[in-house]
């Protein structure tokens, strides 16, 4: 009969207003008391006493807490994680770079004895204005030293502002991505969590391929 | 200055203002301090009074149709809608506003400027002169006027000719085929609505909207069905809503007639737009939703049912507007002409009938009527659902499904 | 009475050019007389770029062609630098990448009907709901290569990573809520008296004409031709699953609505499929070089877009880059017929019969 | 599995009436000369008689001493494939070469593309214009003297 479809229709609309919202209020939400409570992970008391202003504004379901999506820990985010311990400087990421947007210089190394084995980095520039973050340079890093980052806020009012200079990859703090670096993976580290700060390059290791007995035992036995 | 002191809401202010020994009987507190041989000066200001209220009410309640729209439309797609300017975004449409205001205000070169201005204020000034005469209680209403169902499908098919306008004046190729389509629709949805009224009016007896609402002991949705069926629908094309929102038809003509609009021009479009939903809502509570009058053992005023099933029609409205896509313009016209047109020519003979037989109904027999209107409103339904489906494209629509490929 | 022929210039600008699409119509009052497309506002030289570039390096071009649909374009340009080079993939590679390739045909096809649905006038409310299903599609995508969109993800000779432990949990979860979820769409959208009368009998392509302007993909299924080239040409391993290939029986808006509909439940079966059949091992061979230099010579493998026929021809002369690297685009070979489709129907069902062409601007004008 | 032919193959299932078209028969293809009267033809028969009634792609291609165009046909019925290669264009004067586009539909907006980004004329083509590039466009991008 002529009408059942659009009443059909209306039923699945009216279903989905009763059902869960899907909404991610990045980069925060309003929340009332209970979920200040909840965020702070404080007792009522404790609450008022230490933030009353918060206190005030949750009653009206105003305090804001921040709020993230969830972030796979392969992201490929925008800072770049550089290691110079481990950078050779052989320019290999900037050879791969579909773009071209990665600037090396080097100089001959004035710490090593042997002269031509190893390079002083002078400018290890990465335009991010350009970068499309596809990754490929952290591929083809043979030392593992470039990680991609897993932050994605680095939004500037100036193209300058969009590049990184070495200087800033040095002092960084490092919470690499996984993306391309299995071995982090095995040791289940996920960046974007309180203690994923990675101090010394020797924490992340060097990717073993891992036999097929360990695959087996990862894949098959999991299923 | 007779007919404008029947009303509840102006006595009482004119009484606070005015020593009229007449209305001594109103008074709460012996306020008044205007002689009684100057009421002209209290009657003006009475009326300055409750132009001014009844403006802001119909502005404000614009805002808060604006935030609510949006705030249900969310929630009909699993989103939250605003929230982020104000406790639940109550305040999104004030921000609204104000970015409206302060945009430019452009003035295409080919435009015919005169009616391009002019086109946005008739928009919205008919609109404000329905609120007055919607009986929102038994003695809440500004002016009862005796001919107050014509009064006010007269008014609402004002917009028409403000929309032909717009489209017209802008010079511009989407706004003038926006603008076409809104007079063919609009004027053709008029036919259907002012028969399927006159079912009203035929109960009622009267032309007074309070008569309207009296008169309803059963509530015209459960008495005929199909009329208010017919009503809904043409007041949903009359309102430019979805599913006939051809006019504007943002998939196809970017905004239609008000493709060239900006800031309060638009906003004003805006503005009569959303208020003509908030009327034609009243409207339809009055006419069918048997408008003030409850449950009468709940000692609840009058004023909140009203109110309640206002809010209850504009959500249908947006219901619908979150479920149907559009028709197209040739389906709109043969749906009014093919379908509507004589549905609501059969409820008004059905109503006729029974009304001649009966012309005086008890309840009794009020409800044997109401049994017949619905075995006429299913069964013109289902016929019409029959005859009108394979019409509306023009060929016969199937269940269809598809067949897969063989191996 | 006199009427007067009326031409417009529908985009590029637009709310329903699915990007920067431009029809030049001509309208007699709400009649289609005449209507020529006006492609190129996304021209980014793809093809130019490509041969200045190496073969690993093409894959994040072929990303940004039809970017609904990242990972069939880079699966059709992975398959063409196989067939050149001659690499064998490793086995799993081929199943992670058949899993990602079906994944990422729900996704397009999703959006396919979402942005039909709103070209149709609905206010958003069926395209946010298929987003929403979208969305876990779309974080499949980034715990199995770190992006959403831009993916990347194959390799010559496989994928460049395994997928994660916590991939395989979440793929069953979307498995099993899926169906479901469809169910919801269906209700919403295949009964509606407004959609089916708006796009039954509309824009209706016979199975020849569709043939002979190369027409591929769920509009020529739509149009009741078997030709799904997963079937005929099973490229990956896709002759050891097994599927139904949805045909339409007319060839108008509402069958090619129904046909993509369709083979959105039938990816879900080969995914499920794909989940028994996968097995442990290496996801690329040993031997692929991070630089393919193939031989010198030419390769052509059309496979199943979500859009239609989807190949890369490749020429080689030996080097690190391809000599020439065509694409053979199906939303551009599928929009050839949009004129004759749509004359002499009404304005609406132009916007309409061009969504469900479901072309992408972005491979188009490549 | 579709078919690919081998040059062979092909050679084989055309009409003996078009063999004096060929200049050579390679690996996995034909190649065919570039004969603006027979070739319509040879097209012809290609798509009625041996039911190659889709094309798959038309592309062309820049090896600096001649431009060739490549076409890539499909047998829906017999699911078979092959690939057709004509060269044009020796002198890299206006090469030109006839339009498939009369027997098959799908070749307009192709040979439109090649136009515009390789310079390659189609004769008889309803609608010989730019695709993707503005008019007043100077060169055409994919040749390989190409210089921007």
């Amino acid at each position: 009969m002529f009408g059942i479809g659009l009443l059909k229709g209306l039923f699945t609309t009216l279903k989905n207003l009763f059902g869960p919202v899907f909404t991610v209020q990045y980069p925060n939400k309003k929340v009332g008391l209970l979920g200040a409570l909840k965020f702070h992970k404080k007792t009522p008391t404790n609450f008022i006493k230490t933030q009353p202003k918060d206190f005030v504004k949750s009653l009206a379901g105003l305090h804001e807490v921040p709020e993230y999506p969830d972030q796979a820990s392969r992201f490929r985010g925008q800072d770049f994680n550089w290691f110079e311990d481990r950078c050779t400087g052989c320019a290999s990421c900037a050879k791969y770079c579909p773009l071209g947007i990665i600037k090396i210089e080097t100089k001959p190394s004035t710490r090593d004895a042997k002269e031509g084995s190893s390079y002083d980095i002078d400018v290890f520039d990465i335009d991010i204005g350009r970068c499309m973050f596809c990754g490929l340079c952290v591929e083809a890093c043979p030392f593992d030293a470039l990680h991609m980052g897993s932050g994605f806020e680095r939004a500037n009012e100036k193209r300058k502002g969009l590049v990184i200079p070495v200087d800033e990859l040095r002092t960084a703090i490092k919470t690499p991505s996984t993306w391309f670096r299995p071995q982090m993976e095995n040791k289940n580290y996920r960046p974007k969590e309180d203690d994923s700060e990675i101090k010394d390059y020797r924490d992340i290791g060097r990717h073993e391929k891992p036999s097929d007995d360990e695959l087996t035992e990862r894949w098959v036995n999991e299923r | 200055m007779g007919p404008a002191r029947d009303s509840f809401l102006f006595e009482i202010v004119f009484c606070h203002l005015s020593k009229d020994p007449s209305c001594d009987s109103v008074r709460f507190i012996n306020l008044s301090f205007i002689p009684v041989e100057l009421n002209w000066l209290s009657f003006s200001l009475t009326a300055f009074f409750w132009i001014f209220a009844f403006i802001n009410a119909a502005l404000i309640s614009v805002l808060m149709l604006i935030w609510g729209e949006r705030r249900l439309i969310g929630k009909f797609q699993a989103r939250l809608g605003p929230n982020r300017w104000g406790p639940l975004g109550l305040f999104t449409p004030i921000a609204d506003a104000i970015k409206v205001m302060f945009k430019e205000d452009v003035e295409p070169t080919l435009s015919d400027k005169l009616i391009y201005v002019l086109a946005p204020i008739l928009m919205v000034v008919p609109v404000f002169m329905i609120f007055p005469v919607i009986p929102y209680g038994a003695k809440s209403f500004l002016t009862n006027i005796s001919v107050g169902v014509v009064f006010v499908l007269a008014i609402t098919s004002i917009n028409s000719l403000s929309v032909l306008m717009a489209g017209w004046a802008s010079g511009n190729r989407f706004a003038i085929i926006g603008g076409i389509r809104a007079v063919a629709m609009l004027l053709s949805y008029e036919i259907p609505m002012g028969i399927s009224a006159a079912g009203v009016v035929i109960i009622a007896g009267s032309l007074s909207l309070s008569e309207v609402v009296e008169s309803q002991i059963i509530p015209n949705v459960i008495f005929q069905p199909l009329g208010f069926i017919v009503f809904l629908v043409a007041s949903t094309a009359e309102l430019n809503r979805s599913p006939f929102d051809i006019t504007e038809a943002e998939s196809e003509l970017v905004a239609g007639y008000m493709t060239d609009y900006s800031s309060m021009k638009f906003g004003l479009f805006y503005l009569g737009e959303f208020m003509a939903t908030i009327a034609s809502s009243a409207v339809i509570v009055t006419f069918y939703l048997s408008g003030w009058r409850g449950p009468s053992f709940l000692p609840i005023p009058g004023e909140f049912w009203f109110f309640a099933k206002w809010i209850g029609v504009i959500a249908i409205f947006i219901w619908f507007r979150a479920t149907f896509p559009r028709l197209r313009i040739d389906q709109i016209m043969s749906l009014a002409w093919k379908g509507l047109f004589e549905l609501s020519l059969i409820n008004i003979l059905v109503i006729a009938l029974t009304m001649a037989i009966w012309p005086d109904p008890t309840s009794n027999q009020l409800i044997i009527m109401t049994g017949i209107n619905w075995v006429v409103f299913l069964g013109s339904i289902y016929i019409f659902g029959k005859i009108l489906s394979p019409n509306l494209t023009g060929n016969k629509i199937d269940k269809r499904n598809v067949v897969y490929g063989l191996d | 009475m006199s009427t007067e022929l009326v031409t417009m210039n529908i985009g590029p600008i637009h709310p329903s050019t699915h990007g920067v699409f431009r029809m030049r119509v001509t309208f007699d009052g709400e009649t289609i007389i005449d209507a020529e497309p006006i492609i190129g506002y996304l021209h980014r030289g793809s093809e130019k770029l490509a041969e200045e570039r190496t073969y690993t390096q093409i894959v994040t071009l072929t990303d940004r062609m039809d970017y609904t649909a990242s990972m069939t374009n880079n699966q059709a340009y992975i398959l063409s630098v196989e067939k050149l080079a001659g690499i064998k993939p490793a086995e799993r590679g081929v199943w992670l990448r058949m899993i990602a390739a079906e994944l990422q045909r729900i996704a397009a096809h999703s959006v396919a009907i979402g942005f039909l649905i709103n070209d149709l006038g609905a206010w958003h409310t069926p395209l946010l709901y298929l987003l929403r299903e979208r969305e876990k599609i779309l974080e499949l995508f980034e715990m199995m290569c770190g992006a959403r969109i831009t993916n990347s993800y194959l390799r010559p000779g496989g994928v460049f990573m395994d997928a994660p432990e916590e991939f395989w949990p979440s793929l069953n979860r979307f498995l099993d809520e899926m169906p479901e979820r469809l169910n919801d769409i269906e209700n919403l959208l295949t009964d509606n008296e407004i959609i089916v009368s708006r796009t039954q009998n509309v824009a209706v392509l016979d199975k020849e004409d569709a043939i002979n302007a190369s027409i591929t993909g769920p509009m020529l299924r739509a149009s009741g031709v078997d030709w799904d080239l997963r079937h005929r040409n099973p490229y990956d391993f896709y002759d050891k699953v097994s599927f139904r290939r949805p045909l339409g029986t007319v060839g108008d808006n509402n069958d090619r609505y129904l046909v993509r509909l369709h083979e959105i439940r039938e990816s879900l079966k080969i995914i499920e499929q794909c989940l028994d059949l996968i097995e442990p091992g290496p996801i690329k061979p040993d031997e692929v070089p991070f630089l393919v230099r193939p031989d010198e010579g030419d390769s052509y493998v059309p496979i199943e877009a979500p859009k239609g026929e989807l190949g890369f021809y490749l020429v080689s002369d030996g080097g690190i880059s391809p000599f020439r690297c065509h694409v053979r685009a199906p939303s551009l070979m599928n929009l050839t017929l949009l004129r004759d489709m749509v004359i002499g129907y009404k304005i609406a069902d132009l916007f309409v019969t061009f969504g469900s062409v479901d072309v992408n601007m972005g491979e188009v004008d490549r | 599995m579709t078919k690919e032919l081998t040059g062979n193959e092909i050679k084989s299932t055309i009409n003996d009436k078009f063999h004096e078209l060929i200049i050579s028969i390679e690996n996995d293809h034909l190649v065919i000369k570039n004969d603006n009267e027979k070739l319509l033809d040879f097209f012809n028969s290609l798509k009625n008689d041996n039911k190659y009634n889709l094309l798959s792609s038309v592309t062309s291609v820049d090896y600096m001493s001649k431009f060739v165009v490549v076409y890539h046909l499909t047998s829906i019925e017999k699911n078979e494939s092959i690939v057709i290669k004509i060269p044009c264009g020796e002198s890299r004067i206006e090469p030109s070469i006839i339009s498939v586009t009369s027997v098959w539909r799908g070749a307009e907006l192709q040979e439109r593309e090649i136009y515009d980004l390789m310079g390659i004329y189609f004769h008889n083509h309803p609608n010989m214009k730019r695709l993707l590039l503005w008019e007043n466009f100077d060169g055409h991008p994919l040749r390989k003297d190409f210089v921007s």
